[in-house]
């Protein structure tokens, strides 16, 4: 399945986009997405650390992704 | 949740209208914190912020952490309003307002309602420097 | 003490011109207490109160406790505004406003002040109800 | 020595009047004053507490008293 995964803060800057679309197996887990995008963009593994939001609530590295779910990548938050 | 106010905005953040909504005749105590972006980080200028939210997201962390301090102490309203966009010294991101029946609820609600938003809300801050800029906490 | 504001009066108290005063170029976080006055008290309906001070005193003891703020916690400016005279239900009796380079100790030093004022600072509140008025904490 | 009590809130209602003039010895000290105004004023010691200011200070029971000192008497207070 076709998933596009938002970039929010610095991962849009190692992405180079706010946007990216990855191709990923129907049973593929968030633990599988990290080390599909980490292949792609090495720059992640950098980062203190990130999340991945599955429909606007942080997921587990053994959550299942769905297809039209809405994937985003959030690096460290630092807001307030 | 009529006793909540979640706003995310890129509009100037208003004090006297925070004051406004949280004040009630059944308030004995009210803690209100303003953040307010500093002219330096770590001895270095600051020339201005930009803040960057996952809006959705932002606004139903949000949401959680007010519906936790409703669970956790006895307080009346609760009010979020955090800003998005470019900020010039002296301007505020952030204000949280608690109005309680005691004062002890409202403080540590507000407290615990910064603490959690900084730790758990998708806003990001990149500080701009004279010369250059960097994400906030992006990077070990 | 240019970085302390203790103002003691019988006027209406201003939450605005708190927050303007009390903002800087060099703070981060800004923790502001709003005492209200509360339309009951252990389930019996208040009509007004009404403060009553010993003026010199009162002044020189906020004074004395926004000096200990200042020896315990690294804050920037601390302002208490206390009013006098007759408040109606969701007038504000008390404002405490601390700013620091960092929230922690904005919090803990306004938390400080305000439970201080309350346990030292020769001010007195009688409770008026509808069918007599009462000394706060005059009697065991 | 002569010297002037000033009096508020609950203690202003006890004295009857927000000032009260006693007569004491001149070493006398801020347990001798609250004695004797104790037995003038028998009410004052049904009061959760009380303190006795002395120039804007609060002071000990032990402290001596000296003529043209401004005296308080502080019933619990109540601010905020």
């Amino acid at each position: 399945m076709k998933i596009n995964v938002l970039a929010f803060g610095v991962a849009k800057e190692i992405f180079g986009s706010s946007l990216v679309s990855l191709e990923l197996t129907n049973d593929a887990t968030i633990y599988n997405l990290k080390y599909l995008l980490e292949q792609q963009y090495p720059r992640l593994k950098q980062l203190a650390s990130y999340m991945v939001a599955v429909n606007n609530e942080y997921a587990l590295p053994g959550d299942t992704i769905h297809e039209r779910d809405e994937i985003a990548i959030i690096p460290p938050v630092s807001g307030g | 949740m009529q006793h909540t106010q979640v706003i995310l905005t890129a509009d100037t953040l208003d004090v006297p209208s925070c004051i406004n909504w949280i004040m009630s005749p059944q308030s004995g105590g009210i803690d209100v914190f303003i953040g307010t972006v500093r002219n330096a980080t770590k001895g270095k200028s600051v020339l201005r912020l930009e803040f960057e939210a996952y809006e959705p997201m932002a606004i139903s962390e949000m949401e959680k952490i007010c519906r936790q301090a409703f669970d956790q102490w006895p307080v009346q309203k609760v009010l979020v309003h955090h800003r998005t966009g470019t900020l010039q010294v002296g301007e505020i991101p952030v204000i949280i307002a608690v109005s309680a029946a005691h004062r002890a609820a409202a403080f540590e609600a507000c407290r615990y309602i910064i603490d959690t938003l900084k730790q758990t809300v998708p806003i990001w801050k990149k500080e701009i420097f004279e010369d250059g800029e960097v994400w906030v906490a992006a990077h070990p």
